[in-house]
């Protein structure tokens, strides 16, 4: 009854003709040199031609934070709101005009610290919007400050003797709020980022792409030990639906299920067959495959990068407006002269 | 059944009436006993008689309190009238008490030598003991200022329904209706709309409306038959404006109000909130109405719920988020965002007693400050405040026209006693509600986000343009940090800080000039004049007017714009030797006119989750006149 | 390094001659008759003297709802709070002062609407705090909305088409914030509850249990189809760790994960042997199996009763408390002399 | 190296120099050159040096913006003087800027005919582009009204310090240490203990300490090398009160504060908050103080910092929680649930531009509104404001001394200007330090939680007892709905909410009692008096000074106490024939006086994101001194 996936058509005309440049806005761009958010930046620069918006019908909203000032970049309309309520400001704008293309940039203090309850029920209402969270560990803007993403342990301005709050993971609570679309990505991988972009842009659904973001500032390297060159391809592995999960520079290791449901690593070719290979479902009717490789970590695990979960549901704003219209086929359109009189009335003369 | 159907099976003659002028009943019993239904039922009736009238509905804190406590009552006051009344009475003159907790928590109220009705039957050890009475109050003096009719009320219902096939507990439940024959015989009131209404509202279920019809009959019947009543009443119809009328709540007149105003603006309602006692209803309301296009959001918090409505008026809806106290200090920050954002955006503010979670079901009118000053930094708004139940839709209407032709938020503030309490409503011709005229950018050349008037294509010239996402060329990008006038960059120079906290001041401020003077109810000049606002309408004007009828030199201003004020404000102010300003908070709309006219007002201030009475108000009224 | 299960010993002196009566309040009780709280309470007040706290050293927090009245009724110390904010002000007190035994007392709407955020990080902190959520999937006290656990399509005051929002699951939740003890239980189960409750009180750290408590008012019957004594037995499963899996009036039928790690229910003795039948293990390294038992509902599956999870975890308090303890150690007890002086000075004479 | 050092490596006497008073430097340079710590270190060498100094670091909205951009430019300004002085100056008279964006963005405010020294090797083409110049300005004339010194600053540094092994990235860091030697020599300062303090601080880079001793020096002696001055300047020492001094920023002075009301009433601190500027810093200070037995929880957002601020008050600790304006506008829901159930808080604001995220990083007074009265219902609190950073930490101790004595909220309102400035803070002797009288209920013997004064045991007869969990026979139950008095239960009763917000209302007035009277600086009666409050202190007395130096009846009322006011207020006011109220607001202090008082004050306003300067008030104080 619903498309799960947006079709473009509608929304293709001039639209192919445009080019990055386009959306550039005629802002500077006031990050820190070095900064991860610039290369995610040029990365959705360069994309948006290619996934077929109309400039017009593109709107970024944000909350605060360093990373919240992505929409200021992009010629499209934008909304750097306030402190953790982008998902809320987004739900307005989608509701009021389920055409546009909504995207939603976020940080890990602005998503899941003071917003983490908006981001939730975004996800569990299922609204068509793309959520991009930027995961720097760290709360930039402010200076510095551990975040809710933070490592314990972790020495920050704000925690001088290590930090005591446990971090917690944004991909598992995507899965415990049932959001759709669910992945994570690297800042420095132009190319995994644009296809993971691409990938949510073309799910009808709630989308959350967590994308591991270096702060240079306040906390450079903080993904260093799986995300650098030399070991990524043995540190993290990359989830493709109906593959089953290998990873290694030679693709030599795989991950199976053991008999109580834990993972394991496994070499293949020693420890035996590659046919209990775990194969990886993103449509999995049950997210708890899902949330079990969401519980894999470096050193342990590698780092699983990719597509978590995509599943199909109606989407919210098309539920709101299939709602509405239903009314007001069954009721006629409404008229106000009606409203006001839908009541016992009576008439002086 | 009609007056004539009743007539048929009576015993004795109809008794000789008395004509009275107004009259005010309260109804009240245990939560289960409907006396709300009674209460509309009354009303309804008296309505349909051509009275005039007004009504308080009161409910208990707790959803269902134990049967017969205390905290369990509910009640329902309505004053009816042949003439022009305002508010639902002071003092009942009729108490029709269910049982000996609602006997308790509302004898107080009842004038001496009224009449108090009981349901003896409820009076037993078990219910006096819920109701903390020692001995019944029935039988130890206790009572001997009123004119007591004790009832077999419980006995006499069940007899009635016997044979309808209903169980004892279902026939004791119609026990409301037997009451309410009883009081229509003693007020002359016709029971067919009643009857016909029953039978719409039970349509499937024929037991009931045969035993709720025999129920009502008996009542009344029993009232003409038993000699229950010294006096017999009756009551000339009200001299009201011609029309079609209809009782409207304030909640309902609200959710009916936005509605109009996106059909008048032609932009879609987008309706933001979470639920809160009293504000609910509107959400309930607004819920229904899907087929006029309207987008109802139940966010998880208020703050969710704000910023949404913000976000839907950027995408071009009418923004409208509503609560009540607590919930709008929730939305604070999010408010500051649509005023530096300057998006329209209404926030519906249905005050209770407080602070902090306070007394949720009680009325209070001490969310002013919070509306006008409540917010960081120099975040002014604009702020209406509807004063009767049926102004609640004129100034939904009107909410919206200043929000969306100056761009900018505005408060719409009710309160407990208007969402829930109703009036006859005349309901006007849609040609005679007010235009609003939305000027939504859509041309390319020379856009700039900020820019004011012509430029902006606004109504005011400071006004700045709608641009709405989905319009080709006018991508912009705004936001809560201060932005550079015109432009609408981000920007820190201070000059332009200073420019543009002036100039949403000014905006506010250039309001004054779309909105009428406020009217003088009497003499432009004077010794005393009564300044209010909200709820406190009927209250203050009925005071005032029966000491205008006495020749007093008193006159009365209701305000409905509370930011800014209307143009005329301070002259009438200093046209009057004593200022008086009767507010349910302490003192609120006084303190910023003390401040901003320099004048002496004094404030008349009760904070106790109720409503003025009009003689309380009098009696200040007279002091002040130095009667 | 921390004890993981509180002992008693140090607060059982004169709590042991406590009886139900001293954990009785003076306040009338003044939800509607018939209300799912009155069990829990009953429960509640029933076993206080055997959890062997002493009065003073219990507080009841609770948010805004009908079951928040809760602590109104509770002979301990209370305090109602806010809408939302039971595990903020719980946080409070308890780190204020770590040898209080506290109760945060929330319903569906308290807890996961408005106050989503709270709880969440409350479990992510591992504070050592028994979070009891009142779940009766209905706003009560603001008289009848549909709640963050409704089912989708319910027709309620402010849904009268029918609610369009996916329901959360507070179990999914509490497992992806990690909390170090989930369960669940049902209001009119005295005896269930009961062990739910002493195990969560035993339980050192950061423990949510859900109940399904009915509302007669607004959501009567809304877990009836499970909850009826007659289909209780078929329609829920009881999770024992260390146990296998198996439910049924004759323990006739149980839970095994299939390849594919998805929950699958078997006749014993007719679909094979019962080896193959997932045991529970509460304290599973991996929260997958966990995730995967809480994704199981009716019709489909039994609905999961019991302890999901019980790991244990330094608490929030605790490496609060030790932090400062060990700062002190090493810097010595702060001196408000030396504090003043921890600068560089200069003398003016 | 001290002087006697210098002068054995000079070429040249020393030469002859000018006594002045005071002196105004600005250094400004990109985020990355250093200049706050430059800053710093001139602060802290004068201040050895025996002058009296205030100074007003100005921090760049971005992190790290790209260098050499206007957005990036990072200033700091201080005055030094051999008098009394309160701010850190208006214009300066010395400007040094690194690079072209520094100068752009900072030469306007150079007064006539000062210094302006400058890096000649920043002004590339590339730095001239990023700084929006088409032109060098430091060739096109425009610079003709300064005094220029045109340094090669990078290149004297690169030479300074090649050989310590520092890359060319390092050793050009260590330029800001160069232009310190210069300004040292110019201001007759002594570089060793700024060499001391760099031998701790690189203690571990043994080559950064060499680098940057070497260039300090090679600054110092350059500057007495080269005729680049045609004046050189000496200073003699302050006449400062005795005893034993440091340097104290506004947001340190508060976090020991808190430390310090924990010392003085016995009662752990425990800090609810959530990192924003430019609050943050209280944060991570008192996050250090752990051996204090502090507890600092850095909650998930301000709300969760407040209830558990409230919930730690309930716990029997002091309650404190800090934001700035947009974080306490998220906590007013709360601080009403603290006023229902009259618990000890203390809510700490450091204000900023606002409204909405305004602009974070510039100073505001814009938030005192909110704080008096920006929640729902009638919601009393007190609010306290310290007026210099050293007065942060004794307001700190007074808010938490009337919390707690009065079982209250307590506001306590700083800026940003407060926070981030600093000046010589003497020590004061621990035994002056207040009392904090705490009145802890243990008796279980007729304990009612909501019981007043001696059976509450409080210090105020309206105070209620602190009764805290963990004490035997004191168990009850507090919440946010309304209470009846004494017993504390829930209560709908009319006459009790009336009883207790007029109770509430009564527990602020009466600190009236307990506070100091307000004191005049100047004669207690005149023609104009100026009513301040907060930052703005420095910038009022000056010019008030000034003025009244010549003869002018001027006087000045400085409020700590914003409410309750001081009980001599009203008299005071009456006192004067014209009433100022200057703030860095729209006239918020000055509308509470107006409703008061019913005072023809008027506002001096300035919404700019800055302080005052000294000139501008004078200048419209002489104007109401029709001078
Ligand atoms: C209501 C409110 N509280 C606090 C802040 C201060 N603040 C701004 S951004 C931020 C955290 C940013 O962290 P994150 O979301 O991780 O973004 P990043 O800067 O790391 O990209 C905070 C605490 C604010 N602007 N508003
Ligand atoms: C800030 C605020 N917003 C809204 C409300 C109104 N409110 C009170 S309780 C409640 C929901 C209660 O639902 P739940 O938590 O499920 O409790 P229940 O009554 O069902 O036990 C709401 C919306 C409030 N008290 N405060
Ligand atoms: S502080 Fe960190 S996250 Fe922010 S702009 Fe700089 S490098 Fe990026
Ligand atoms: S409304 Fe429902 S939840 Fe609330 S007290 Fe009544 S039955 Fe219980
Ligand atoms: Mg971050
Ligand atoms: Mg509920």
């Amino acid at each position: 009854m619903h498309d799960t996936v947006r079709t473009t058509e509608g929304t293709n005309g001039d639209a192919a003709k445009l080019t990055r440049k386009d959306f550039v806005s005629d802002q500077e761009v006031r990050w820190c040199p070095g900064c991860g958010d610039y290369s995610i930046l040029a990365t959705m620069q360069r994309l948006m031609p290619q996934l077929g918006h109309k400039k017009e019908d593109v709107v970024f909203v944000s909350g605060i934070g360093c990373s919240s000032r992505f929409p200021y970049y992009m010629n499209t309309y934008g909304f750097h709101s306030i402190h953790g309520r982008a998902p809320s400001v987004a739900t307005g704008v989608k509701l009021a005009n389920p055409n546009l293309s909504v995207w939603v940039i976020t940080g890990d203090g602005d998503g899941l610290s003071i917003g983490g309850n908006h981001l939730l029920h975004v996800m569990r209402r299922k609204l068509d919007v793309n959520i991009i969270l930027f995961n720097n560990r760290i709360y930039g803007l402010t200076k510095g400050q551990y975040s809710p993403t933070s490592e314990f342990g972790k020495k920050t301005k704000s925690s001088p003797f290590g930090a005591l709050d446990y971090p917690l993971n944004p991909i598992k609570i995507a899965i415990s709020a049932e959001a759709t679309w669910i992945g994570r990505s690297i800042d420095v991988d132009a190319k995994h980022l644009s296809e993971m972009i691409t990938a949510m842009d073309q799910h009808r659904g709630v989308a959350l792409l967590e994308v591991y973001q270096n702060c240079n500032i306040f906390n450079d390297h903080a993904f260093e030990d799986f995300v650098n060159r030399k070991v990524r391809a043995d540190r993290t592995v990359h989830l493709e639906d109906g593959k089953p999960i290998v990873f290694g520079a030679d693709n030599d290791k795989g991950i199976r299920l053991n008999a109580d449901g834990l993972p394991e690593v496994v070499d293949i070719g020693k420890d035996g067959p590659t046919d209990d290979l775990l194969v990886h479902n993103a449509a999995n009717p049950n997210a708890g495959v899902a949330f079990t490789l969401s519980e894999m970590g470096f050193p342990e695990f590698p780092v699983p990068i990719g597509v978590f979960r995509s599943i199909e549901r109606p989407t919210y704003d098309r539920l709101v407006t299939d709602q509405i219209a239903e009314a007001t086929e069954r009721q006629g359109a409404g008229q106000l002269e009606k409203l006001l009189h839908a009541a016992d009335t009576w008439t002086v003369e | 059944m009609s007056t004539t159907d009743a007539e048929s099976t009576s015993t004795r003659p109809d008794p000789a009436r008395t004509e009275v002028e107004s009259v005010t009943i309260r109804f009240c019993g245990d939560s289960g006993d409907g006396m709300q239904l009674t209460g509309e039922q009354m009303t309804y009736t008296s309505a349909l008689g051509g009275k005039d009238l007004a009504t308080f509905p009161d409910y208990p804190a707790e959803i269902r309190a134990p049967a017969g406590s205390l905290p369990g009552v509910s009640a329902f006051q309505l004053q009816f009238s042949s003439f022009d009344i305002r508010t639902p009475g002071d003092a009942p003159s009729v108490l029709v008490a269910m049982n000996p907790a609602a006997l308790k928590t509302n004898i107080e109220d009842l004038e001496e030598g009224g009449w108090l009705i009981v349901d003896e039957d409820a009076f037993t050890k078990t219910n006096l003991q819920k109701a903390s009475y020692e001995k019944s109050p029935l039988e130890d003096g206790s009572l001997a200022a009123y004119r007591v009719v004790k009832l077999p009320i419980t006995e006499l219902t069940k007899n009635a329904v016997e044979g309808t096939g209903l169980s004892t507990k279902q026939s004791v439940r119609c026990k409301n209706f037997l009451t309410l024959g009883i009081l229509y015989f003693l007020y002359d009131k016709d029971p067919e709309p009643t009857l016909q209404w029953l039978t719409k509202k039970f349509a499937s279920k024929p037991e009931l409306i045969e035993a709720n019809t025999r129920a009502l009959k008996a009542g009344y019947n029993y009232g003409r038959t038993i000699e229950l009543f010294t006096s017999h009443y009756t009551m000339k119809r009200a001299k009201l404006e011609p029309g079609t009328y209809r009782r409207l709540s304030g909640n309902e007149a609200a959710a009916i109000g936005f509605v109009a105003a996106s059909v008048l603006s032609g932009k879609p309602l987008f309706y933001g909130s979470y639920p809160i006692t009293p504000a609910s209803d509107i959400l309930h309301f607004l819920a229904r109405y899907k087929n006029y296009g309207v987008k109802t959001f139940q966010a998880e918090d208020e703050i969710a719920a704000v910023t949404a409505s913000i976000g839907a008026a950027f995408s071009g809806a009418l923004g409208l988020t509503g609560s009540s106290g607590p919930g709008v200090a929730l939305k604070q920050e999010a408010i500051g965002l649509a005023v530096m954002t300057e998006l329209p955006l209404v926030i519906a503010n249905v005050q209770r007693a407080g602070p902090s979670t306070g007394m949720p079901t009680k009325t209070e009118q001490a969310d002013l400050f919070q509306s006008i000053v409540g917010r960081n930094g120099e975040c002014p708004v604009a702020v209406v405040a509807p004063a009767t139940p049926g102004e609640c839709f004129h100034y939904a209407i009107e909410a919206f026209r200043l929000a969306v032709e100056h761009m900018i938020p505005v408060f719409w503030l009710s309160d407990g006693y208007l969402a829930n309490g109703s009036e006859p409503y005349r309901i006007p011709a849609i040609e005679d509600l007010p235009k609003i005229n939305v000027h939504t950018r859509t041309d390319p050349e020379g856009f700039k986000p900020y820019a004011r008037g012509e430029n902006g294509q606004g109504p005011d010239s400071l006004t700045r343009p709608w641009a709405i996402p989905g319009t080709p060329g006018l991508e912009h990008r705004i936001g809560g940090i201060e932005k550079s006038d015109i432009d609408g960059n981000v920007c820190y120079d201070p000059m332009n800080h200073q420019h543009m906290t002036d100039l949403r001041q000014a905006k506010v401020d250039r309001i004054a000039e779309n909105i009428p003077d406020a009217e003088v109810f009497g003499e432009e000049k004077g010794k005393v004049l009564v300044v209010g606002w909200g709820s406190t309408y009927g209250a203050i004007t009925s005071a005032v007017e029966q000491l205008q009828n006495e020749g007093k030199s008193i006159s009365a201003v209701h305000l409905r714009y509370l930011n800014p004020f209307p143009k005329n404000l301070g002259t009438l102010l200093s046209n009057f030797e004593t200022v008086l300003v009767p507010e349910l908070n302490n003192g609120q709309l006084l303190f910023f006119l003390r401040a901003k006219f320099l004048v002496p007002a004094r404030g008349v201030n009760k904070v106790q989750g109720k409503p003025f009475r009009v003689g309380e108000l009098r009696a200040v009224f007279e002091e002040a006149l130095g009667a």
